[in-house]
C-alpha cells in the first residue's frame, strides 16, 4: 500500500463535494477529511465523503481501497486519526457501533456480522428487543421477524440458530436487521455478493423504498451493472485516497471503471469466446458419486484443461457437492477413479494428494487463517503436501508468498501482515494462491469472484483460462452467468441436491442456462 | 453385625492413611461392617456423608472432622435419628450432648511438647529457630504453633526467626527450608528446625544436606507425628525428637461406643491420646519395624 | 422439539436413569430425606454454579468462586460475631463488596484485554489471601438469627427436609433462569460468546455486559459464601476450595459449552444434582477407598460427557452446520 | 519465535522477570549471591532455577496444547501417577532404564487418553482433562495406597538432585527439554501447524492439515513433559507422594504459558517465554519466602505481583511497548507503489 502520507492533491481527478455542503439542506452525513492510518499503513488518506437525503450513494473501489474502513469509521467501529463527521448538520463522535445505531444509521458490514449460535430472532432484535414486565416479549418479536423477513420473501423458522442457514439467508437476516434499525442512513457494504438474482431484486425493492423514504443509502458493490442500476451518486476510492465523487449519469461504465483501477481495463469477456476445442484426455470420473441426505448421486468425467461451471440456486447443493468432490464430506455411495485407477476420498489429505485443491465458499470460516501472516496463509497447503519434516525456511516462504501476491496483485502492506487485516477480496486472493502454490491437476472453485473488484474479477477470469489452458482442470461454481458463461467449455447446472443438466458448446449461454435452472425442458437441454 | 459409618476428611497424607487402614482393622476386629467415606478434604461432603450415614440408619457414625465449626445442624439430625456420633483426632464447637464423646489428641499439647524438648536440650544456649508450619488456617497448624511457643516463651535464648508455610508436605518443606538457609547466611545461624509433621521436616533435613550441614548436629531438628520415615532419619542420626499423634484413634472409639451400646455406659467426653516424645534414645529402628506395616 | 433443547433432555434423561440405576442398588435411596439433602447440601454449590454458567455462555471463565465464598464466609463471621452486626447487615455488606469485587474482575478483562482465566485466578489468590488475613481459624456464627434460618424447612413426609437454603437455591435458579432466557442482558451474554467483535458491531455495549457478569458471578458467589455460612454457622477461609472445578463441571455436565454462546441455566442444576448423586452413591456403597472414590467420580464424570457428547455430535448432524466447531 | 531478537530481548516477559527479582533483591539483599560449593552453584537464584524446573517443563508441553486452542488440566495429576510408577520400580528395584521409561511410558498413555478424548471424541479439553486430574490422583495413590513411597535409588535421585556442570539437574533437564521443543516445532513444520490449528481448526481441515493425529500427539507430548516433571519431584523428595505431588501445578503452568504471551484462544505461542514465565512464577514464590512476610500473605503478595505483570503485558499496553521497540521493516508491495506513483 501506499507508503508516501503526502494528502491527495486537490487537482486529483474529479470535483470533490462543495465544502459548503455541511450547511446544503438535504445533506444527511457528511464526513470531511477522514484520515486512517493502521500501523505504518495509511488505509484512508483525507477522505471526504457526503450523503443526502433520498440518494443510494454508491461506495466504489479496488478491494482493498478503503471502503469497509471508511463505513467503520462512520459507524463508530474504528475512531479516525483525523477528520469529523457530522450527521444533520451536528458534528458527531461515535465511539460505539451501538450509537451509531441510535442514531439512525443500520449498517451491513462486509462479512456477515452476526451470531451463529442465536436463533434468527435474536439477531434480528438482539439490543432492542421489545419487553413486556421487563421480560423481552418473544412471541411479538417471533410475529414481527415473520413480517420483516417475508418483504425478502424468506420464510423460515425464525427460532432456529442462524448457523443452520447457508451465507445467502444469513445476509438476508443482516439487511432486513440494518433495514429495521436505519431511520437516516443505510449503509449496506457488499449486501449482494452472496446473493442470486431474484434476492437481489427484492433487495433493490427495499432500498428503492427507503430512498422514497428519504433515507441516504450507501451500497459499496464490485457488480457494475448493480451500480448504474440502483445509484444516484458514485464516490470512488483508491488506495485510500478519493478519487472523485460524481452523479451517476455524467457516467460510463469504462471511465468509471477508469477512475477505479486508474488504467483501463482490457475488458475480458470479449477475448474469451468460450471455446468448443474437444477437451483432452479424461483426468478422472466421479461415478454416481453420491452421499444421502446431502447430494443426489451424480456421474460426472472431468478431462485435463477443461472448466466446468456449475450453476444453480442458492441451496441448490453446489458447495456441498464440492465438499463431496474433495472428501470433505465422504461419499458413502458411489466412487472415483482417476487415470483409471481406483480412489477413495476419505478426507482432503486423500483429495490433496491426487493433487486436488479446493476454494470454499465461506471464506472467514473455511478459509483464512486471520491470525497467521499472508505468507504463513499462502504457503500452508503446500506445506501440509510436503509434510511436517521438509519445512519451508523462510526465505523460500517469502519468495513464494511474494511471487503470488505479485501474480495475483495482493494488496498487502508486508507479507508478515495477518491476513484478517487484508480486505476481504485480498483475502480470496490469498486463498487461490495458497492453491495454486500446490500447484494442483483438479481445482475447484466456490464463488472465487465473491466481493472480488472488476479488475481483480477480470484477473481471475483470465486466470482460470490459463491455468485451463496449462491442462489444469477446473470445476468453478459461480452464481453469476456470464461469468460462467465466459469461462466454461461445459456447464452443469444442480437443482435440489442433484445434477440435473449438462451444457457444452452453444448451448453455453445465460438464457438456456436459466432455462435449465428454472427447470424449464431441462430435459431438452441434456 | 454392627454397622458403623467413618467420614473420613481424606487421604493427604501418610498419617491420614494409616489411620484410615487401622480404623478399617479395628473395625474388622470387632467384626463390625464399616461403611467408609473420603470427603476430599471438603466439609460439604462430610456432611453430606454423615446424612447419607444417618439415611441409611446406620448404628454408629465415626467423624473425623475437617474443620471445628459447622457441625450443630447435622449432628443435630443424626441425634434425633438417636444415632451416637464420635468424634476423631479433633475436638469440634458444638454442644457436647450431640456427640457419644471425641477421641483426640491434644495438638497444643503436641507443640508444647516438642517445644519443651528444645528448652531443655538446648539448655541456656542462645539458640534461633526456624519453623515450618502446616497448611495456613489448618486447626493443627495453629494449635502446634500455639503450643510451641507457649513452651518457648519463658526463654530469652531461644526465638522464632522465620516461620513459613509447608503445608505439610514434604516437597514444600523441604523447598521453604532451602529458603530459611539462603536466608539465614547459609543456615550457620540456624540452631534448630521445628516442623508441625514429620513430612515437611523429611524435606527439611534433605534441604540442610544439600546446604552442606549435619541435620541433627549443626540444626537440631524436631516434629511431630512419628512416622516411619522420621525414625529412619533418626536412626541415621538426622532427626532428633518426634512427639507421636498415633493414627489408632479408632480403637479408643470403638471400645467406648462398644461400651455404650452394650450397657448404655456413657464414655467420658474428651479420650485424649498420649502425646508421647521420641528421641534416638527409644530405639528408632524397632519403632520404625513397628510401624511401617500399619499403611503410613 | 427445537434442536437447541436436545442437550439438555438428554442431561436431564441421563439424571433419570442414573438416578433409577441407583435406587435398583440402593432402594434406600428413593426417599424424600435424600432428595432434600440435595437440595440442602448442593444449595451454595447450586447458586455459585449459577454465576459459572453465566460466565461461561458469555464464554469466558470465573475460577475465583471458590475463594469469594470463603471470604464472604469469613467476613460475614466477622461482621457477626467480632462486630456484633445484625446478619441481615452484614449480608448486605458482603453482597455488595462482592459484587463491586466481579466487577473489579470485569472491568480488568474488558478493558485491559486480559484473559479471564489469569485474571480471575489472581482473584482467587486475592479473596484467599484476605481471607485468610482477616482469620486464620475458622470463626463459629451463633446468632439466634442463624439458628432461626436453618430451623426453617418444611418436613415432607418420610423425614426429608426441604430447607430454607435448598428453596433458596431452586429461587437463584428460576431468577437465573429469567435472566439468561428473558432479558436483554441475558442475550448479550449469549451473544458475547457467539462472537464478540459481531456483538460489537451489532451494538451490544460488550463493556458494560463484560462487567455485569462478573459481578452478578461473583456476587452469587457471595450468596454462596452466606448460605455456606448458614450451611455451617461459621466462616472458614479454607472453605470450598476447589468449588470452581465442581461448579464449572456442573456447568458442562449440564450441557452448557465452555466455547461459549451455547447453554441453559437449568441444565446446570442437573449437572449439580448428578454430582450430588455420585456423592451419595459413593456414601451408599462405603466401601470405595479414598483412591477408588477419586477414581469412581473420574468415571462417571466422563461416562456422563460421553452420553453427553453422543446426543451433541447426533443434534449437530441433525442441523446442518457448516461452522467449525472450535 | 521469528520476531526480531532485540525485541526479544526487550519483551514484557523478560522485563518482568527483571522486575521480580529485583523486587526479591529488595526484600532480601542477599538474593543474588551465587556460591560454589561441592561441586555445584548455590544460591537463592539457582534454588528459582532449580525449583522452578517442574513448571517450566510442564508449561513447555501446554504451550504447544494451549495454542492448538485446548488445555490440560491432568498434568498435576499425571505428575503423581509418573512418580508413583518411579518409585515403585526403584523400590522394587527394576533395572534402570525400565525406571526411567516406565513413567514417560505411562504419561504418554495418560496424555494420548486426554488427546484420545479431545481429538477423536472432541469432548471440550476443560472437561475432558478434568477426568484424569481427578481419576489420575486416585490412580497415583492407588499406586502407592496413599503412602509415601520413599526410596533411595542413585539414578532417580540424581535425577532429582543432583547437578551437571554446576547447575541443579532438574533445570539442565528443562533447559534440555525447551531447546529441543522450540527447535522441534520451528525447524519443522510443526509449529505453524499447531499455531493453524489453534487459529481455525475449520480452514486446517480445509487445507488438509492432519489435525486429529496432531493434536493426539501434542496431548501425548504433554503427558511425557508431567511425567518427567512428576520423576524429578520424586527424586527431588526420594520419594513419591501421590497425595500432594503436582497439587494444582496445572494452574501454575497455564498461568506460566499465558504469562508467556500466548493466547487461551489458541494460535500464536513461543514455548521459551513460557519457560520464562515459568521462571517469573518460582521468582515470586522463592522471593516470598525469603522476604519473611508471614505466610497468610502468601496468597496477596502474589495476587498483587501477578496483576502488575499482566497489566504491564496487556493486550492494551503491549503495543505501546512494542511501538518503543518495534522496528518493522516498511517494504511496500510492488504493484501498489506503481499504481499510485
Ligand atoms: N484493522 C486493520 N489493521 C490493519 N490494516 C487494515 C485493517 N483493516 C483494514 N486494513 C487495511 O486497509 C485497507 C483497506 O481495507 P478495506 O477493508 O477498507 O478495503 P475495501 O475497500 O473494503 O476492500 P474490499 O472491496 O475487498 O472489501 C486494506 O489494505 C487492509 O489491508
Ligand atoms: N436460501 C436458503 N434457504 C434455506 N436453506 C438454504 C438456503 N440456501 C442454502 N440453504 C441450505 O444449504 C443447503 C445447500 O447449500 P449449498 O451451499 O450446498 O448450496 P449452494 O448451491 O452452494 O448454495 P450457495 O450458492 O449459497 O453456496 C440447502 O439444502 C439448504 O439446507
Ligand atoms: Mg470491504
Ligand atoms: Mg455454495
Amino acid at each position: 500500500m501506499p507508503t508516501d502520507f503526502r494528502p491527495a492533491d486537490p487537482g486529483s481527478v474529479g470535483n470533490r463535494p462543495p465544502e459548503t455542503s455541511g450547511a446544503d439542506a438535504n445533506v444527511v452525513l457528511v464526513a470531511k477529511g477522514i484520515v486512517k492510518t493502521f500501523g505504518n499503513h495509511t488505509a484512508l488518506n483525507n477522505v471526504d465523503l457526503a450523503l443526502h437525503a433520498g440518494e443510494v450513494h454508491a461506495l466504489l473501489g479496488e478491494n482493498g481501497a478503503g471502503k469497509s474502513t471508511l463505513i467503520k469509521i462512520i459507524t463508530g467501529a474504528y475512531t479516525p486519526d483525523h477528520g469529523e463527521i457530522s450527521v444533520d448538520g451536528v458534528q458527531v463522535q461515535f465511539t460505539t457501533p451501538q450509537q451509531a445505531q441510535s442514531a439512525g444509521i443500520g449498517t451491513v458490514y462486509q462479512e456477515v456480522n452476526l451470531l451463529p449460535n442465536m436463533t434468527v430472532i435474536d439477531n434480528l432484535f438482539i439490543g432492542r428487543q421489545p419487553r413486556r414486565y421487563g421480560l423481552v416479549d418473544r412471541k411479538k418479536m417471533a410475529r414481527e421477524a415473520h413480517r420483516i423477513l417475508s418483504q425478502y420473501g424468506l420464510d423460515i423458522d425464525v427460532h432456529a440458530e442462524l448457523s443452520t442457514f447457508s451465507v445467502a439467508v444469513q445476509q438476508i437476516i443482516a439487511i432486513a436487521r440494518a433495514v429495521e434499525l436505519s431511520g437516516k442512513v443505510l449503509i449496506l457494504d457488499e449486501p449482494t455478493a452472496s446473493l442470486d438474482r431474484t434476492e437481489v431484486e427484492k433487495l433493490f425493492e427495499i432500498v428503492r423504498r427507503l430512498k422514497a423514504r428519504g433515507l441516504a443509502i450507501v451500497f459499496i458493490t464490485h457488480f457494475l451493472d448493480q451500480v448504474f442500476e440502483l445509484s444516484d451518486r458514485i464516490t470512488v476510492l483508491r488506495n485510500g485516497r478519493l478519487v472523485g465523487s460524481e452523479t451517476i449519469g455524467d457516467l460510463d461504465r469504462t471511465s468509471l471503471v477508469r477512475m477505479m483501477l486508474g488504467k483501463d481495463l482490457a475488458f475480458v469477456h470479449a477475448e474469451m469466446a468460450a471455446d468448443d476445442t474437444e477437451p483432452s484426455s479424461p483426468l478422472m470420473h466421479f461415478r454416481d458419486f453420491g452421499r444421502s441426505g446431502s447430494v443426489n448421486p451424480f456421474d460426472l468425467t472431468i478431462h485435463r484443461g477443461e472448466v466446468i461451471g456449475v450453476a444453480g440456486l442458492l441451496g441448490s447443493g453446489r458447495t456441498e457437492m464440492a465438499r463431496l468432490m474433495f472428501g470433505i464430506d465422504t461419499a458413502d455411495q458411489g466412487a472415483l477413479d482417476i487415470d483409471g485407477q481406483k480412489i477413495c476420498l476419505r478426507a482432503p489429505q486423500d483429495a490433496v494428494s491426487q493433487g486436488f485443491g479446493f476454494c470454499p465458499e465461506d471464506r472467514k470460516v473455511d478459509g483464512i487463517f486471520g491470525d497467521l501472516s499472508v505468507r504463513e496463509n499462502i504457503i500452508i497447503a503446500m506445506q501440509a503436501k510436503l509434510g511436517w519434516l521438509q519445512a519451508l525456511n523462510r526465505d523460500e516462504q517469502m519468495e513464494i508468498a511474494e511471487h503470488f501476491i505479485e501474480a495475483l496483485d495482493i494488496r498487502t502492506a508486508s507479507d508478515d501482515l495477518p491476513v484478517k487485516l487484508l480486505s476481504g477480496g485480498n483475502q480470496q486472493k490469498v486463498i487461490l494462491a495458497r492453491w495454486l502454490a500446490t500447484d494442483p491437476r483438479f481445482l475447484i472453485l466456490d464463488e472465487p469472484t465473491r466481493g472480488i473488484d472488476v479488475g481483480a474479477h477480470a484477473e481471475i477470469v483470465r486466470m482460470i483460462s490459463r491455468l485451463r489452458e496449462d491442462g489444469l482442470a477446473l470445476i468453478v461454481i459461480s452464481s453469476e452467468l456470464d461469468e460462467i458463461v465466459s469461462y466454461s467449455s461445459r456447464v452443469v447446472v444442480m437443482r435440489d441436491r442433484s445434477l440435473v443438466a449438462e451444457l457444452r458448446g452453444a448451448e453455453i449461454n445465460p438464457s438456456s442456462i436459466v432455462r435449465a435452472i428454472a427447470a424449464q425442458d431441462a430435459e431438452a437441454a441434456e | 453385625n454392627l454397622t458403623i459409618g467413618f467420614s473420613q476428611i481424606g487421604s493427604e497424607s501418610g498419617w491420614r492413611a494409616a489411620e484410615t487402614s487401622v480404623t478399617k482393622a479395628e473395625a474388622e476386629k470387632r467384626g463390625i461392617k464399616l461403611k467408609f467415606a473420603d470427603a476430599q478434604q471438603k466439609q460439604e461432603n462430610q456432611i453430606k456423608a454423615i446424612r447419607g450415614f444417618i439415611a441409611q440408619g446406620v448404628d454408629a457414625i465415626l467423624v473425623a472432622p475437617v474443620v471445628a465449626t459447622g457441625w450443630e445442624n447435622v449432628l443435630t439430625e443424626a441425634k434425633e435419628a438417636k444415632i451416637p456420633v464420635i468424634l476423631l483426632d479433633r475436638g469440634i464447637d458444638a454442644p457436647k450432648d450431640l456427640y457419644l464423646t471425641s477421641v483426640a489428641s491434644d495438638q497444643v499439647k503436641e507443640g508444647r511438647v516438642a517445644g519443651e524438648w528444645l528448652v531443655k536440650t538446648v539448655g541456656s544456649k542462645p539458640c534461633k529457630v526456624v519453623e515450618l508450619q502446616g497448611t495456613v488456617g489448618s486447626t493443627p497448624a495453629i494449635n502446634r504453633k500455639k503450643g510451641f511457643e507457649e513452651a518457648i516463651a519463658g526463654q530469652k535464648n531461644i526465638s522464632i526467626v522465620r516461620s513459613q508455610t509447608g503445608d505439610f508436605t514434604r516437597a514444600k518443606g523441604k523447598e521453604v527450608m532451602e529458603g530459611f538457609l539462603k536466608a539465614e547466611n547459609g543456615g550457620k545461624d540456624i540452631c534448630a528446625m521445628y516442623a508441625h509433621n514429620d513430612d515437611m521436616a523429611v524435606g527439611g533435613i534433605q534441604a540442610i544436606k544439600d546446604a552442606g550441614l549435619k541435620p541433627g548436629k549443626d540444626i537440631l531438628v524436631v516434629s511431630i507425628d512419628a512416622v516411619p520415615d522420621i525414625f529412619q532419619a533418626m536412626a541415621a542420626g538426622e532427626a532428633n525428637a518426634t512427639v507421636e499423634l498415633t493414627p489408632n484413634m479408632a480403637g479408643p472409639a470403638l471400645d467406648a461406643l462398644a461400651a455404650f451400646l452394650k450397657d448404655k455406659k456413657q464414655p467420658e467426653k474428651f479420650i485424649i491420646t498420649e502425646s508421647k516424645l521420641y528421641t534416638p534414645a527409644d530405639d528408632p529402628k524397632g519403632e520404625y519395624e513397628r510401624r511401617k506395616g500399619l499403611g503410613y | 422439539m427445537n434442536p437447541r433443547y436436545r442437550p439438555l433432555a438428554a442431561t436431564t434423561l441421563i439424571f433419570v436413569i442414573a438416578y433409577g440405576l441407583c435406587i435398583l442398588q440402593y432402594p434406600g435411596m428413593w426417599s424424600t430425606r435424600i432428595l432434600g439433602n440435595f437440595l440442602t447440601d448442593n444449595a451454595f454449590l447450586g447458586i455459585a454454579a449459577v454465576g459459572a454458567t453465566f460466565v461461561i455462555i458469555s464464554g469466558g471463565i470465573d475460577l475465583s468462586i471458590g475463594a469469594v465464598i470463603g471470604l464472604a464466609g469469613v467476613v460475614v463471621a466477622v461482621l457477626v460475631s467480632h462486630l456484633g452486626l445484625h446478619p441481615i447487615a452484614a449480608f448486605g455488606i458482603v453482597l455488595t463488596m462482592s459484587a463491586l469485587f466481579g466487577a473489579a474482575m470485569g472491568a480488568v478483562i474488558h478493558f485491559l484485554q486480559v484473559p479471564p482465566f489469569i485474571v480471575t485466578l489472581a482473584g482467587m489468590f486475592l479473596a484467599r489471601g484476605l481471607a485468610s488475613i482477616l482469620s486464620q481459624d475458622s470463626i463459629p456464627i451463633s446468632h439466634p438469627f442463624y439458628k432461626t434460618i436453618m430451623d426453617l424447612y418444611y418436613r415432607l413426609p418420610g423425614g426429608g427436609r426441604l430447607s430454607a437454603i435448598g428453596l433458596l437455591m431452586l429461587l437463584v435458579f428460576l431468577i437465573g433462569g429469567l435472566i439468561a432466557h428473558r432479558t436483554r442482558f441475558g442475550s448479550y451474554v449469549y451473544a458475547l460468546g457467539g462472537n464478540p467483535t459481531s456483538a460489537a458491531l451489532m451494538g451490544v455495549p460488550t463493556g458494560p455486559v463484560t462487567i455485569g457478569i462478573y459481578a452478578l458471578s461473583s456476587l452469587l458467589g457471595g450468596l454462596a459464601g452466606i448460605v455456606y455460612s448458614l450451611y455451617t454457622s461459621a466462616g472458614y477461609p479454607l472453605a470450598a476450595v476447589g468449588i470452581e472445578l465442581d461448579s464449572i463441571a456442573a456447568v458442562v455436565i449440564g450441557g452448557t459449552l465452555l466455547t461459549g454462546g451455547y447453554g441453559f441455566v437449568f441444565g446446570t442444576l442437573i449437572g449439580v444434582m448428578l454430582q450430588g448423586l455420585v456423592q451419595t452413591y459413593i456414601v451408599f456403597d462405603g466401601t470405595l477407598s479414598s483412591w477408588w472414590t477419586k477414581i469412581a467420580i473420574g468415571v462417571l464424570l466422563f461416562l456422563f460427557i460421553l452420553l453427553q457428547q453422543l446426543v451433541f455430535s447426533a443434534h449437530k448432524a441433525g442441523t446442518r452446520l457448516k461452522k467449525a466447531a472450535a | 519465535m521469528r520476531t526480531p531478537s532485540v525485541k526479544r530481548l526487550l519483551s514484557p516477559q523478560l522485563v518482568a522477570l527483571l522486575g521480580v527479582l529485583l523486587f526479591n533483591w529488595i526484600v532480601f539483599p542477599g538474593f543474588f549471591d551465587v556460591a560454589w560449593r561441592d561441586g555445584r552453584l548455590f544460591g537463592s537464584l539457582i534454588d528459582v532455577i532449580n525449583r522452578g524446573a517442574p513448571v517450566a517443563i510442564l508449561s513447555i508441553g501446554m504451550t504447544a496444547i494451549i495454542a492448538t486452542r485446548g488445555v490440560d488440566l491432568s498434568v498435576g495429576a499425571v505428575m503423581a501417577v509418573a512418580g508413583a510408577v518411579a518409585a515403585t520400580c526403584a523400590v522394587t528395584g527394576q533395572p534402570v532404564i525400565i525406571m526411567l521409561l516406565a513413567p514417560l511410558a505411562v504419561g504418554m498413555l495418560c496424555g494420548l487418553w486426554n488427546g484420545f478424548l479431545v481429538s477423536i471424541l472432541s469432548i471440550q479439553p476443560f472437561v475432558a482433562t478434568l477426568v484424569l486430574m481427578v481419576a489420575g490422583r486416585g490412580v497415583a495413590q492407588l499406586i502407592t495406597e496413599g503412602s509415601i513411597v520413599t526410596f533411595n535409588d542413585p539414578v532417580l535421585i540424581f535425577i532429582g538432585t543432583g547437578s551437571f556442570l554446576g547447575l541443579p539437574m532438574p533445570a539442565v533437564i528443562a533447559i534440555a527439554l525447551m531447546v529441543g521443543a522450540h527447535l522441534l516445532v520451528r525447524r519443522t513444520a510443526i509449529g505453524l501447524f499447531i499455531e493453524a490449528i489453534g487459529v481455525n481448526r475449520s480452514a486446517a481441515n480445509f487445507t488438509a492439515l492432519r489435525s486429529r493425529s496432531l493434536v493426539l500427539a501434542i496431548y501425548a507430548f504433554g503427558g511425557v513433559c508431567a511425567a518427567i516433571a512428576g520423576t524429578i519431584a520424586a527424586g527431588d523428595i526420594r520419594g513419591a507422594d501421590a497425595n500432594n505431588t503436582g497439587l494444582w501445578l496445572e494452574l501454575d503452568a497455564i498461568l506460566a504459558v499465558v504469562i508467556g504471551g500466548t493466547s487461551l484462544m489458541g494460535g500464536r505461542f513461543s514455548i521459551p517465554l513460557s519457560v520464562v514465565g515459568a521462571l517469573i512464577i518460582q521468582a515470586m514464590n522463592t522471593g516470598i519466602l525469603v522476604s519473611g512476610f508471614p505466610p497468610e500473605f502468601n496468597l496477596i503478595v502474589k495476587a498483587g505481583l501477578i496483576i502488575i505483570i499482566l497489566v504491564l503485558q496487556s493486550a492494551k499496553l503491549a503495543p505501546a511497548l512494542h511501538r518503543i521497540f518495534k522496528q518493522r521493516p516498511v517494504k511496500p508491495s510492488i504493484q501498489t507503489s506503481e499504481k499510485t506513483g
